[in-house]
């Protein structure tokens, strides 16, 4: 299965991409996601555990992905 | 009336009032966030805020409901401003009427304290001395 | 810059949240107390505001200036409306500017509710049914 | 001495007249000026012990008078 992987703010600056496409194994989680963005370059100056959105909701890093989902990883927030 | 939006171009105060404006509204509040000359010591020349556009406008409107149905305000509206701001331009403004002051002024309070920890909107802030930096509400205060 | 009237014409909310506007303030907020339809189950037509005018005076700038010292606000201004008011139309208008959102949201509140609570000022309720009343505090719910 | 009362509202309609000058002993306090309130017609509408004010300020009903000052009824508040 295909998940869209989208990258804000500073995010996307250091990883140099707004978005990827990433082919997963059925059942993957977003630890998944994250064990693939980790061999990205420029994924050292994330966090450890950023914040996660899948299709446009917070999720936590245990949320089971399907096919198609969007996954966003949100820099601290500073709307207002 | 509840309704939020994302907006490109200056945002209008008065018809925020306007329209939570009711007969039956004896008090109605406004609350505006505006690009501050300083932060953090340094002087800002110009904010440009983004955002995770469809995330943002769906957080934003479930923080509207949330106050609605904590506060029973019905009379509710947010607009947040993306791209190039200056100084003293405002950047969010939210506006709630109630027929009583008490739920009108939680309502508000509730909707910036929450739009500002939960929505997906980022400021890049360019600085006098020409460095630039990504804004965080961890770092420093916040307006 | 703290400042307080009372005004025989419609308030300008709009010019109240220019004067307390500053390029070092982040949040602006506001209060609009308007003349409501229904009170206490009564359908109102119109209220007639008077005020022991120089304490009221006296009173609100002494509200404004604990708000100031309170909450640390020193943008904050204020305007009672006295006279014949029809159905939405604004009594009261608050306004308060801070770097920070709290404490300006902080003296607003403040400051409305020792007005309600101390100036005094009165109104007289005409009704549909022809009937007027003196309304006080103690009576049911206010705005 | 010679202080000014001044009535607002449902008290100056229940007085029938805005303001009145009342002469009284040195040494007065507000609770004299309220007995001779009390011989007022219409005094009966009001509540016993209505909030004063001593020139523009709130005072307690042990406030001792001088000469020219203005006491003022304030009956219940409804600004806002």
């Amino acid at each position: 299965m295909t998940v869209t992987l989208r990258f804000f703010a500073s995010y996307a600056e250091s990883l140099g991409v707004p978005s990827i496409e990433l082919d997963l194994a059925e059942g993957s989680t977003i630890d998944d996601v994250m064990k693939a963005i980790s061999a990205m370059p420029g994924s050292g100056k994330l966090p450890p555990h950023p914040l996660v959105a899948v299709n446009h909701s917070y999720a936590k890093n245990s949320h089971v992905l399907l096919d198609g989902d969007e996954v966003a990883l949100i820099p601290p927030v500073a709307g207002g | 009336m509840i309704r939020s939006a994302l907006v490109r171009t200056g945002i209008d105060s008065a018809r925020l009032i306007a329209e939570v404006s009711a007969a039956e509204n004896g008090a109605a509040v406004l609350f505006l966030g505006t690009v501050r000359s300083r932060n953090d010591g340094r002087d800002v020349l110009m904010i440009e805020y983004s955002a995770y556009e469809p995330m943002a406008e769906k957080e934003i409107d479930a923080i509207l409901h949330e106050a609605a149905d904590q506060f029973g305000v019905h009379c509710l509206v947010a607009e947040h401003r993306l791209g190039e701001l200056r100084i003293g331009e405002t950047s969010v403004a939210i506006a709630a009427a109630h027929p009583h002051r008490a739920p009108a002024l939680d309502a508000l309070r509730y909707s910036i304290e929450q739009l500002k920890l939960r929505a997906p909107i980022w400021k890049l802030e360019h600085y006098a001395d020409g460095d630039r930096n990504w804004v965080s509400a961890a770092e420093g205060k916040r307006a």
